[in-house]
C-alpha cells in the first residue's frame, strides 16, 4: 500500500495515505485528479472493482464528500478515494465508462443528494424515490421529520424511550 | 351398447363419487406430501372448504368470453373425459357414457379441456399464461409420446380399442393384469404418466416461484373453483384409464379407489423426491429414457 | 401451282431488281422487297397446303437434266414448312426492321432478301455443292445483315462469324470434293445410295460435310461467335438468324444425315445433347437478354439435333416431332427477338418494362410456354412422342439428360418472367411502334395456330378444344369486366361443369371433383371482395381449375399429363401474384417441373411405346420396370403434395399467396398430387425395389413429413408460413395412409383430403382476413383480436380443433380411423414418429390462436375492422359444414367406403344409426356431440349463475407482480414461442434439405459463370474451337 | 508422285498454312490474307481431285468432239465448282475487306484481340 | 408521469390516425362496489366459516417482516394445517398480510395488489410499523398508520412479532370473519374516496387509474 502511494505520489496530486488496517487505506485526491487516479488504480494497480461510490453531506465545510470505495481481488486490498466537492455546486465527472456499475451509483446520489454527474446514463431517471419533488432527502438540511410530519399522519400517542433508561427503569422499578 | 335414459342418473352418481372421492384423495396425496416435509399437512376436508370459499367470493371480474368459457371447457374436458371410460368393469352402471367412443376418444378427449383452458388463459392477456401454456405443451409432446406408443402395443395385444374389452381380457388373476403380460409398453405408460401428473419433476408448467401458477394467473373465484373441481376429477379419471388398461380395471368401487389411489401415488412418491426439470429437459428426458421403451414395447407386440 | 423454284427466282429477282433503282426511291424499294417476300411466302405457302393435302414430295430439275448433271431441288412437306416459316419471318422482320431499312436503303434490302432466298434454297436444294453455295450466300447475307444493327460492337461480331465461317466454308468445300470423287455424284440422294461412307475416302469426306454443317447449327461449345451477332444484331435479323437459319441449318443436317446413315445418328444425338444440356446450363449465368436467347437458340436447336439422331426409332413420326420442336422454337425465339426490339434496355431486368401491358406479357407467357414444350403448344406433342420412343427403346440416358436440360432451360425463363412480374420496373417503357406490336402479335398466333395445329394432327384429342381449357382461355377476352362479373362467370362455370360431369364419377372421384369444382367455387366467394378488374387473376385460376377438372376425368396417360402441365402453369400464374413471392414461384414451378417430368417418365415408361395408353393399364407395366414407374410416378406426385425433400417451395409459395389464393393452392391444389398417389397405389398397388418395398419408403416418407411439417410450423413466426408447414405435415398423414395400403388408411386418406381442404381453406382465408387489415402477417404483431374480429375468430377456433383432432369435430373422426388403420397394418415403426408429431400440431395451432387472437391488443389495432364479409362468408360455409360433417361423417364417407372395399374388402366400417364400428373399436360422432354439449351447456349455466355479474376488465387490468404493463407489444408474450421447444428439439429444423437443394443449383450456377469463360470474345479463339469441335466430333465418331 | 497428288498435297499444304496464319495471325488483315491462300488451297485441292492426267480441259471446241468429250477431258464437274468456289471466295474476302475497313474507321485498330467486347 | 402512459398519436394498418389515452383505454375505470352478503343468514355463516378457514395469503413480503413468515411454512408452525396456504397471484388470494414497514413507493404496489384482489379481502398489518411508524417514526419515506390506506382487520404488535403471534392473530382475524365483520372490501369501497385521497397525499406522482382491477 505504502510503496503503491509512494509511487503514485510522482504521478498524481494526492493526500497522505490513511491507512485503517494492512489491507484498507484511504486517500484524498482533489477533483480534477481523480479520473486519471482511478484509471490508473484501475489498470496498473490491479483494483479492479469498484465496490461502491458514496457521499457524506459535511454541511459545516459546505462540502460533499464522495469515496470511491476500490478493491483488489488479486492482493486482497482496498483503497478508499475521497473528492471533496463544492455543495454549492456539486458536480462531479462520471466514471460510469471505467465501471459501469458507477452509473447506478451515480443516479444514486443524483437522487439523493443531489449531485450532478453529466453523461452518467439514466442518470435523471427516477432510483428509489418516486414523484420526489422536494429537497434531495440525504443532505443534511432537509429535515425528515418535519416532512414526515406534513406528509404523514401520526398515530396519536406514541412515546419515544431512551432505551437504557426505560429498560432500567422496566426492570428495576424500584430505582436500585 | 345402446343408450338408456337411466345412464344419466348412473353417470351423475359416478361424477358425484368420483368428485368426492377425488376431494379427499388429493387432500390425503397433500397430507402425505407434507408427511415427507415433517409437516401435518392440510385438513383432510380442506379441499371442499376452498371450493366452498372459492364458490362463494363475492366479486368476479372476466376478461372475456373466451376467458369466461376457459374454466368451463375445462371441466367438460374433466366431466366428459369420467363419462366416457368405464368407471367399474362389469356394471352397467358404471360403465357410464361409454357406448359414445372407444379408447381413442378416450386419449383425444384429454386434449379438450387443456386447449378451452389455454385458450381462456390466453385471453386474459397475461404473459404467463402464454409462457406456462407453451411450457405445458412442449412437454406434453414428449410426455404422451411414450403413452400413445404404449396404447398402440396394448390394443395390439388385446386386439381391439374397446376399454371394456381390454378389461375384459385381464379378468381371472392378477397374472392376468397388463402389468404382467406386457410389462414394457406399462413402463413407458408409467413414465408418461409421471409427466401428465403436474407433479414434480415435471411441473415447470405451474411453476408458482417464477411464473405464478402459469396458465391460472388471472384465474379466481367461481373459475378457480371449477378448475379445482377438474382438478379433483382429471387426474382420477386419467388414472382409471390407466387403471383399466394396465392394471386390470376395478371389479367394484372399493378396488377401485385402492387401485387408483396406488396409481396415483406413483407420481407422488416420485414428485416428493426429485427436484424440476426445465422444459427441454423433461422433453429430452422423455425421449431419451420412455420413448425407446415404447418403441420397443410396440416392436415386441 | 407456282414452282417452287421461283421462290428462289423472285428473291434473286428482286434484289437485283432493287439495284437498278435509284437509290432515292426507298418507299418504293420496300414495297419491292415486302411484294416479293410476301411472294415468296404464299408459294410456299401454297406448297403447303397442297402437300398437306396429301400431294406427294415434288423434284424439281433445274436446266432440265437428272442429277449428276444439275442441280435438283425438292419440295416436300418439310420442305414447304420451313420455306413458309423462313420466308414469312424473312416478310415479318421486313415489316418489323422498316426503319432501319428505309435508312439503309435499297442495297439492305437487297442483302435481307438474299438471305431469304438463301436460306430457302438450302431448305429445298439437293445438291451438296448448292448447299455449299447458299450456306455461303447466308454467310455473305449475314455479314451484311449485322451492320444493319445501330449496335457498334456488331462490327466485330460479324467479322469473327466471318472467320469462322470462312473456316466452315473450307471443311465443307473439302468435303463436297471428296464426296464428289467418291461418289461420282453431287446430289445427295445419290451420295445416300451410294453409300457414301462405306466408300473409299467417303467417309472422312461424309465426315467433313458433317461437321461443317452441323457448325452452321452453332453447336455448344464452338458457338461463341454465334452468340455475339445474337447479342449485338439488330433483333428482327436474330429473329431471322434463330428462326430461319437455325430451320434451313437443321433440314441441311438432316440432309447430311440422310447420306450419313445410321452409324452418324448416335453422333448427332450426343452433339445435341451436349448443345441442349451445355447452351442451357450457360444461359442460367445470362443477364444480357438477347445472350440468353442466343443460348436457348442453341440448345433448343440441339434438342431438335437429338431428335434427328433419334430417327432410328421414331421412325415415321420424325417430322411431326422434329417439326413441333423446331417450329415452336422458331416462332417462340422469333417472338423473342422481335419483342427484344420492344424492350429499351438489354438486362433481363429492363424486361420489367412490360409490366402494365397484359398483351406483350401475354406474348412473353405464350413465347415461353412454346419454348418449353407446355400444353397446348406443339413442343408439348413433340416431348411426348419423343420421350416414349425413347423411354420404349430403352434409351434411358438420353431420356433423362433431355429432361434435365428442359428442366433447366425452365429454370432461367422461369426466373426471368418472375423478373418481369415482380422486380422493381424500369422507367424504360416499351416502343410504342404498332408495327412492331403487330409483329409480335403475329408470332402468338402463330404459336397458338401451331398448337391447333399440332393437336389435330397428333392422333390425341386437340387440347385446345377441351371445354375447360377453353372456358379458361376465354377469361383471356373478358379481362376488361370488373372482377365480380369474372367471378360470377367463373364460379358459374365450375359449377356447371360439377353439374354437367356429376353423373360420371365414382364416390372416390367424386370426394376429388366436389372439392375442386364446388369447394374451388367457395373459396372464389372470397374473390368477390376483390376491387377493380383483377386483370391476370382468372385466366390462371381457371387454368389451374380446368387442369384439376380434366385431371380427374382423364383417362389415358396424355390427358392425364396435359392436365397436370395445366393446373401446374396456372397455378404457377396464380402464385406469382403474390406480393413477394417471386422466389417462392421460381422453386414452386422448378419442383412442380422436376416432378412433372418424372410422371412423363413414369408415364411413358409404363407405356412402352403402346399409345393411347390407358393409366389404368399401369397395372400390367412389365415386373422389371413396374418399380421403377411405380417410384418416378410416387416422386412426381410427391412433390406436388411437397412431401420431405421435396417441400422446400411450398411454404413460400403458400404464405406468399394472394388471400383467396392461399386456400386455392392450399386446400385444392395440394389434392391433385394425393389424387395422383391415390391413383397410383390403386393401379399398382405394392412394388419392390431392391427388396424395399416402396410403400414402406411412401410411409415413412409420410411420417417424416409429418413430423418435420408439424414442428417447423411451431417455429414459423409468420402465420401464413406456419399454415403452409402445416400442411406439409397434413399431407404427411395423408400420404401416410394412403402408403399403409389397407382399408382404413385409405379413409383415413380420404378423410383428411376433405378436412384438409375444409379447414386449410377455412384457416387461409380468416388468417388472410386477419393479415389483410393488420397489414402484416407477423403473428407477434398482432394479438388480442378476438373481440374485433369474432368471426374470424370462431373460424379459426373451429379450425384448429378439427385440424387438432379433438372431439367432438370432424378432425376426430380422422384420427380415430387413423389409428384403427394401423392396428390393422403390420408396420410399427414410422408409427413412431407419427404419434410424435400429433401433438406438436397443438403446438403451432395454439400459437396461431393465441398470437393472434388472444393476448394484448396493440395501439394500431383498436380500431380494426372484422375481416371483409365475402372472406367471412365462405369462412361460415366451412364452419357450418365442418360441424355438419362431425355429426354425420357418414354422408361423405359411408359410399367411399364402400368403394375402397372393392379394392381392400377386409377392415371395412360398419355404418349403424349412430355409431361408426371397426373391427377394433367403434365411435358415435351424434353421442360425443351430444354428451359434450350437454355437460358444457351445464357447466356454463352454472357459472352463469354465479359469476354473472363479473365486472369487465380490459388489457391492462391484469396482475403483473404488482406492477403494471406498459406496452401492449412488450405484454404480449409472442414471439420466439417455443422457446425451450427449440432447446429441445430445435436441431430437427435445420434446413438441410433447402441446403441441399441450393447446393445443387449454385453447383449449376458456378458451372456456369466459370464455363462461359470459354467464350474469350477472340474471333480466332472462335476459330479453333470450331477446329477442336470438328476434332472432337471425329473422335466421337471413332468411338461410336 | 504424280501431279495430281502433288497438286493435292500442295493444295493441303496451302489450306494448313492459310489456316495456320488464320489463327495465329492477330491482324486483321494478314487473316484475310491467310484466308485467300487457304482457299486457293482448296480449289487446287478441287482441281487436283477433278484431274485425269493426260486429259485436256473441259472445253468443247474444235479440238475435243461432243462425241469424244467423255474420253478426252476431264471431269468437268470440279472445275465448274472451282469457278463458283473462286467468285464466292472473292464475295467472302470483299465482306471481310470492308468489314475490316468499317473496323478500322470505327475502332482505328486491325487487331483481332481488341474486338473482344462481346463475349461470356 | 411516464412516457408510456401518456397520450399518443398511432396510425393504423390502414392509415387513419388516431389517439390512445392509455390509462383510460388500456385500464378498466370502473369503482368498486360494495356487495353485501346475498343470501340467508346460515348460508353466509357456512360462507363465512369457510371463508376462515381457507385463508390465502398473498405471497408479497412489503418488507422486512416477511422474514417471520417463512417459519409459518415449515414443520415447526405449518400454518397449512389452519387452512392458511400462500397464493402466488392477487387473484386467488383474501389475505394481504403487509410484512413491517411500508415505503411509499411499495404503498403504490401495495393498493394495486390489494384492489386486484376479489372480495372478501383482508388486510393484516404485521409488526409496529403498520401501526405507528415504529422505528421509522420519522422517515421521509414510511408510512405511519396502514389503516390509513387500506382497511385494516387486524393488527399483530412487535418488533417483529414471533410466528407465534402471527398465528394468534390470524386466528383473530378467523374469529372476526366467522362473526361476519371481516367486511373491509366494503368498508374500502364505501370510503372510497377518503382512502383515495390518503393514497394521492403520499403517493404524489399517482399514475394508475384510481381502482385497479
Amino acid at each position: 500500500m505504502k510503496e503503491m502511494h509512494a509511487r503514485l505520489r510522482h504521478r498524481h496530486a494526492m493526500g497522505e495515505l490513511e491507512s485503517r488496517r494492512p489491507d484498507l487505506a484511504f486517500v484524498s485526491v482533489s477533483k480534477d485528479s481523480l479520473r486519471p487516479l482511478l484509471a490508473d488504480l484501475r489498470d496498473r494497480e490491479g483494483f479492479t472493482h469498484l465496490v461502491l461510490l458514496t457521499a457524506v453531506d459535511w454541511i459545516e465545510d459546505n462540502q460533499f464528500q464522495l469515496t470511491y470505495l476500490l478493491h483488489d481481488r488479486a492482493a486482497p486490498r482496498d483503497l478508499g478515494v475521497r473528492v471533496m466537492l463544492d455543495r454549492d455546486n456539486p458536480v462531479m465527472d462520471s466514471v460510469h465508462d471505467l465501471w459501469p456499475t458507477a452509473a447506478t451509483y451515480q443516479r444514486e446520489l443524483r437522487e439523493m443528494f443531489g449531485i450532478d454527474f453529466p453523461d452518467s446514463p439514466r442518470l435523471d431517471e427516477e432510483f428509489i424515490l418516486e414523484g420526489w419533488t422536494d429537497k434531495p432527502p440525504y443532505r443534511r438540511d432537509f429535515d425528515t421529520l418535519e416532512y414526515a410530519e406534513k406528509t404523514f399522519t401520526h398515530r396519536p400517542g406514541r412515546e419515544t424511550h431512551d432505551p437504557a433508561t426505560y429498560m432500567k427503569q422496566k426492570l428495576y422499578p424500584d430505582g436500585a | 351398447m345402446p343408450f338408456e335414459w337411466v345412464q344419466i342418473p348412473y353417470a351423475l352418481l359416478t361424477l358425484f363419487i368420483v368428485v368426492n372421492y377425488g376431494l379427499v384423495l388429493t387432500a390425503l396425496i397433500q397430507k402425505i406430501g407434507a408427511r415427507v416435509g415433517r409437516r401435518h399437512g392440510i385438513r383432510i376436508y380442506q379441499n371442499y372448504v376452498d371450493l366452498l370459499k372459492n364458490y362463494a367470493l363475492r366479486t368476479h371480474i372476466t376478461h372475456g368470453v373466451m376467458f369466461y368459457l376457459g374454466p368451463v371447457f375445462r371441466l367438460t374436458g374433466g366431466v366428459g373425459l369420467l363419462l366416457f371410460v368405464p368407471t367399474i368393469f362389469g356394471s352397467e352402471m358404471f360403465s357410464n357414457l361409454s357406448f359414445a367412443g372407444d379408447l381413442i376418444l378416450a386419449l383425444y378427449f384429454v386434449f379438450f379441456g387443456s386447449l378451452g383452458m389455454a385458450l381462456g388463459a390466453g385471453e386474459s392477456g397475461h404473459p404467463y399464461s402464454a409462457i406456462g401454456v407453451t411450457r405445458g405443451l412442449s412437454q406434453v409432446t414428449a410426455a404422451e409420446l411414450p403413452l400413445a406408443l404404449a396404447v398402440f402395443a396394448v390394443s395390439l395385444q388385446y386386439e381391439t380399442l374397446s376399454i371394456t374389452e381390454i378389461v375384459a381380457a385381464q379378468q381371472g388373476g392378477v397374472t392376468n393384469w397388463t402389468l404382467f403380460t406386457n410389462p414394457l409398453a406399462v413402463a413407458a405408460a408409467m413414465l408418461s404418466f409421471l409427466g401428465s401428473m403436474m407433479r414434480p419433476p415435471f411441473d415447470v408448467v405451474l411453476a408458482p416461484q417464477e411464473i405464478p401458477i402459469g396458465p391460472p394467473t388471472e384465474y379466481h373465484s367461481a373459475y378457480l373453483a371449477l378448475m379445482q373441481t377438474n382438478r379433483v376429477i382429471f387426474p382420477v379419471a386419467k388414472v382409471v384409464i390407466y387403471m383399466n388398461l394396465f392394471f386390470g380395471g376395478a371389479t367394484g368401487w372399493g378396488e377401485f379407489a385402492v387401485k387408483v389411489f396406488c396409481i396415483y401415488m406413483v407420481s407422488v412418491l416420485v414428485g416428493v423426491v426429485f427436484p424440476r426439470f426445465r422444459v427441454e429437459q423433461s422433453i429430452r428426458w422423455f425421449l431419451v429414457w420412455a420413448v425407446p421403451i415404447g418403441v420397443l414395447s410396440i416392436v415386441i407386440a | 401451282m407456282v414452282s417452287a423454284i421461283f421462290i428462289l427466282a423472285i428473291g434473286l429477282g428482286a434484289a437485283f431488281l432493287l439495284g437498278l433503282l435509284r437509290d432515292t426511291w426507298r418507299g418504293l424499294a420496300y414495297a419491292l422487297t415486302l411484294a416479293a417476300l410476301a411472294a415468296m411466302s404464299w408459294i410456299a405457302g401454297s406448297w403447303l397446303v397442297a402437300l398437306a393435302g396429301g400431294l406427294g414430295p415434288v423434284e424439281i430439275r433445274t436446266a432440265g437434266f437428272a442429277p449428276p448433271f444439275a442441280i435438283a431441288l425438292r419440295m416436300g412437306l418439310p420442305e414447304a414448312a420451313l420455306s413458309l416459316l423462313i420466308s414469312l419471318t424473312g416478310l415479318l422482320s421486313a415489316v418489323y426492321m422498316r426503319g432501319t431499312l428505309m435508312r439503309l436503303g435499297r442495297r439492305a434490302m437487297a442483302v435481307l432478301l438474299i438471305a431469304v432466298m438463301a436460306l430457302v434454297g438450302i431448305v429445298l436444294t439437293r445438291d451438296a455443292f448448292n448447299l455449299f453455295v447458299f450456306l455461303e450466300l447466308t454467310v455473305i447475307a449475314t455479314g451484311g445483315l449485322v451492320l444493319l444493327s445501330a449496335d457498334p460492337r456488331a462490327l466485330g461480331a460479324g467479322f469473327k462469324y466471318l472467320v469462322v465461317a470462312q473456316v466452315i466454308s473450307i471443311l465443307l468445300l473439302v468435303g463436297v470434293i471428296f464426296a464428289y470423287h467418291a461418289t461420282g455424284s453431287l446430289n445427295i440422294d445419290d451420295m445416300a445410295a451410294a453409300n457414301l461412307v462405306t466408300l473409299k475416302g467417303g467417309a472422312i469426306a461424309f465426315f467433313l460435310m458433317f461437321v461443317a454443317v452441323v457448325a452452321e447449327l452453332k453447336p455448344f461449345p464452338a458457338n461463341g461467335w454465334a452468340l455475339d451477332i445474337y447479342e449485338s444484331a439488330h433483333p428482327a435479323f436474330s429473329a431471322i438468324l434463330s428462326a430461319a437459319l437455325s430451320a434451313a441449318a437443321l433440314i441441311a443436317a438432316d440432309k447430311m444425315l440422310s447420306i450419313g446413315g445410321p452409324e452418324w445418328l448416335p453422333v448427332a444425338s450426343s452433339l445435341g445433347l451436349v448443345s441442349f444440356l451445355g447452351a442451357n446450363i450457360l444461359a442460367l449465368a445470362q443477364d444480357n437478354d438477347r445472350r440468353l436467347l442466343g443460348y436457348s437458340s442453341i440448345g433448343q436447336v440441339g434438342l431438335v439435333l437429338v431428335v434427328l439422331g433419334q430417327r432410328d426409332i421414331l421412325g415415321a413420326s420424325t417430322p411431326f416431332i422434329a417439326g413441333g420442336l423446331l417450329l415452336a422454337h422458331a416462332v417462340a425465339k422469333a417472338g423473342f427477338y422481335w419483342l427484344s426490339g420492344l424492350v429499351q434496355g438489354r438486362s433481363l431486368m429492363d424486361w420489367t418494362a412490360l409490366r402494365g401491358h397484359p398483351v406483350l406479357i401475354f406474348a412473353f407467357v405464350t413465347f415461353v410456354a412454346l419454348l418449353l414444350g407446355l400444353p397446348p403448344f406443339p413442343g408439348f406433342y413433340a416431348k411426348w412422342g419423343l420421350v416414349h420412343a425413347l423411354a420404349a427403346d430403352g434409351r434411358y440416358l438420353v431420356l433423362g439428360l433431355i429432361l434435365l436440360g428442359s428442366l433447366i432451360e425452365s429454370g432461367y425463363l422461369m426466373r426471368w418472367f418472375g423478373y418481369i412480374i415482380k422486380r422493381p420496373q424500369v422507367d424504360l417503357p416499351p416502343l410504342p411502334s404498332l408495327s412492331k406490336r403487330a409483329v409480335v402479335l403475329t408470332a402468338v398466333a402463330a404459336g397458338w395456330a401451331l398448337g391447333w395445329i399440332w393437336g389435330e394432327i397428333s392422333g390425341y384429342p386437340n387440347l385446345l378444344l377441351s371445354i375447360p381449357l377453353l372456358f379458361a382461355l376465354g377469361f383471356l377476352f373478358i379481362e376488361w369486366l370488373p372482377a365480380w362479373v369474372k367471378n360470377l362467370v367463373a364460379i358459374a362455370g365450375l359449377g356447371a361443369w360439377f353439374w354437367y360431369t356429376f353423373p360420371g364419377y365414382d364416390p372416390l372421384h367424386l370426394i376429388y371433383a366436389a372439392i375442386i369444382l364446388v369447394g374451388g367455387a367457395v373459396i372464389l366467394v372470397a374473390s368477390f371482395d376483390a376491387k377493380g378488374r383483377r386483370v391476370g387473376f382468372y385466366p390462371p385460376a381457371m387454368l389451374m381449375y380446368a387442369g384439376l377438372s380434366m385431371l380427374i376425368l382423364a383417362q389415358d396417360s396424355f390427358a392425364f399429363f396435359a392436365a397436370w402441365e395445366y393446373l401446374t402453369i396456372g397455378s404457377y400464374f396464380l402464385i406469382l401474384r403474390g406480393k413477394k413471392s417471386e422466389p417462392h414461384a421460381l422453386s414452386y414451378i422448378l419442383f412442380s417441373l422436376g416432378g412433372a417430368f418424372a410422371i412423363l417418365a413414369g408415364l411413358a415408361l409404363g407405356a412402352q411405346g403402346v399409345l393411347p395408353f390407358d393409366v389404368a393399364d399401369l397395372a400390367k407395366a412389365p415386373a422389371r420396370l413396374a418399380p421403377w414407374i411405380f417410384a418416378l410416378l410416387a416422386i412426381g406426385f410427391m412433390t406436388k403434395t411437397a412431401a420431405i425433400g421435396l417441400h422446400i417451395w411450398l411454404p413460400g409459395a403458400h404464405a406468399e399467396a394472394e388471400t383467396d389464393v392461399s386456400p386455392m393452392v392450399s386446400g385444392i391444389l395440394l389434392k391433385a398430387g394425393l389424387f395422383g398417389l391415390t391413383l397410383l397405389l390403386m393401379i399398382m398397388g405394392k412394388q419392390s425395389l431392391y427388396g424395399i418395398e416402396l410403400t414402406y419408403v411412401m410411409l415413412w416418407i409420410g411420417a417424416l413429413s409429418a413430423l418435420v411439417g408439424n414442428l417447423l410450423a411451431a417455429f414459423q413466426e409468420d402465420a401464413k408460413r406456419l399454415l403452409a408447414y402445416s400442411s406439409i405435415g397434413q399431407m404427411g398423414y395423408a400420404l401416410f395412409g394412403l402408403a399403409m395400403m389397407n382399408h382404413l388408411g385409405w379413409l383415413m386418406a380420404l378423410m383428411f383430403v376433405i378436412n384438409h381442404y375444409i379447414y386449410k381453406s377455412m384457416l387461409f382465408l380468416s388468417v388472410g382476413g386477419v393479415a389483410k387489415r393488420t397489414g402484416t402477417r407477423d403473428m407477434y404483431r398482432m394479438g388480442g383480436l378476438i373481440t374485433l374480429m369474432p368471426l374470424s375468430f370462431i373460424a379459426v377456433l373451429i379450425g384448429i380443433i378439427a385440424v387438432s383432432g379433438v372431439p367432438p369435430l370432424s378432425g376426430f373422426g380422422g384420427r380415430w380411423i387413423f389409428y384403427n388403420a394401423i392396428m390393422s397394418s403390420e408396420y410399427r415403426l414410422p408409427m413412431v414418429l407419427i404419434f410424435l408429431s400429433g401433438p406438436i400440431a397443438f403446438l403451432y395451432l395454439f400459437r396461431l390462436i393465441h398470437t393472434i387472437f388472444l393476448g394484448q391488443l396493440k395501439d394500431e389495432h383498436r380500431k380494426l375492422k372484422e375481416a371483409p364479409l365475402w372472406l367471412i362468408l365462405p369462412q361460415m360455409l366451412y364452419v357450418a359444414f365442418l360441424l355438419g360433417f362431425a355429426v354425420v361423417p357418414g354422408l361423405a364417407l359411408r359410399h367411399v367406403d364402400a368403394y375402397i372395399s372393392e379394392f381392400f374388402p377386409a377392415h371395412a366400417l360398419i355404418w349403424d344409426d349412430i355409431t361408426i364400428t371397426s373391427t377394433f373399436g367403434y365411435w358415435s360422432p351424434i353421442s360425443i356431440m351430444v354428451v359434450v354439449g350437454c355437460i358444457f351447456a351445464v357447466l356454463f349455466l352454472w357459472l352463469l349463475v354465479l359469476n354473472h355479474r363479473a365486472q369487465k376488465v380490459k388489457q391492462f387490468n391484469i396482475v403483473y407482480s404488482a406492477e403494471r404493463p406498459f406496452r401492449p407489444e412488450t405484454t404480449h408474450f409472442a414471439w420466439n414461442f417455443f422457446a425451450p421447444y427449440r432447446k429441445a428439439l430445435g436441431f430437427m429444423t435445420l434446413p438441410l434439405v433447402t441446403r441441399f437443394w441450393q447446393a445443387q443449383t449454385d453447383l449449376l450456377h458456378s458451372t456456369a459463370q466459370v464455363s462461359r469463360r470459354f467464350y474469350t470474345g477472340n474471333g480466332q479463339t472462335y476459330a479453333v474451337h470450331m477446329l477442336a469441335f470438328a476434332v472432337a466430333v471425329y473422335l466421337i465418331w471413332m468411338g461410336s | 508422285m504424280t501431279l495430281v497428288t502433288l497438286a493435292i498435297a500442295t493444295g493441303f499444304a496451302l489450306v494448313l498454312i492459310g489456316l495456320l496464319g488464320a489463327l495465329t495471325d492477330r491482324n486483321i488483315l494478314r487473316m484475310i490474307v491467310a484466308f485467300t491462300i487457304a482457299n486457293t488451297g482448296v480449289n487446287l485441292v478441287l482441281i487436283g481431285v477433278g484431274m485425269l492426267p493426260g486429259r485436256t480441259a473441259p472445253i468443247l471446241d474444235e479440238a475435243v468432239s461432243v462425241a469424244q468429250a467423255a474420253a478426252r477431258i476431264v471431269d468437268p464437274v470440279p472445275q465448274a465448282l472451282v469457278l463458283t468456289a473462286i467468285v464466292i471466295g472473292l464475295g467472302v474476302t470483299a465482306l471481310m475487306l470492308a468489314y475490316a475497313l468499317r473496323l478500322h474507321q470505327t475502332r482505328h485498330s486491325l487487331d483481332i484481340r481488341t474486338f473482344t467486347e462481346l463475349k461470356w | 408521469m411516464r412516457e408510456e402512459l401518456r397520450k399518443r398519436t398511432v396510425t393504423a394498418p390502414d392509415g387513419q390516425t388516431f389517439e390512445i389515452e392509455p390509462l383510460k383505454d388500456y385500464f378498466c375505470e370502473a369503482q368498486p362496489q360494495v356487495q353485501r352478503p346475498a343470501y340467508a343468514k346460515i348460508v353466509e355463516d357456512l360462507f363465512n366459516w369457510a371463508r376462515s378457514e381457507s385463508l390465502w395469503i398473498l405471497g408479497f413480503g412489503t418488507g422486512c417482516g416477511a422474514i417471520e413468515m417463512r417459519p409459518l411454512m415449515t414443520p415447526r408452525y405449518d400454518a397449512y394445517r389452519f387452512g392458511i396456504q400462500w397464493r402466488p397471484t392477487p387473484r386467488q388470494s383474501n389475505l394481504f398480510v403487509i410484512s413491517g414497514y411500508l415505503s411509499v413507493k411499495t404503498l403504490k404496489r401495495v393498493i394495486r395488489s390489494y384492489e386486484q384482489m376479489q372480495g372478501p379481502k383482508y388486510v393484516v398489518g404485521l409488526g409496529s410499523c403498520t401501526i405507528n411508524g415504529g422505528m421509522y417514526w420519522d422517515s421521509y419515506n414510511t408510512i405511519k398508520q396502514l389503516a390509513d390506506y387500506l382497511p385494516v382487520d387486524v393488527y399483530i404488535a412487535g418488533c417483529m412479532p414471533r410466528p407465534e403471534a402471527l398465528l394468534a392473530g390470524f386466528e383473530e382475524l378467523k374469529r372476526i370473519i366467522r362473526a361476519g365483520k371481516g367486511e373491509g372490501a366494503n368498508r374500502y369501497a364505501e370510503n372510497f374516496e377518503w382512502y383515495k385521497a390518503n393514497q394521492k397525499r403520499v403517493i404524489q406522482d399517482w399514475d394508475m387509474p384510481d381502482y385497479n382491477w
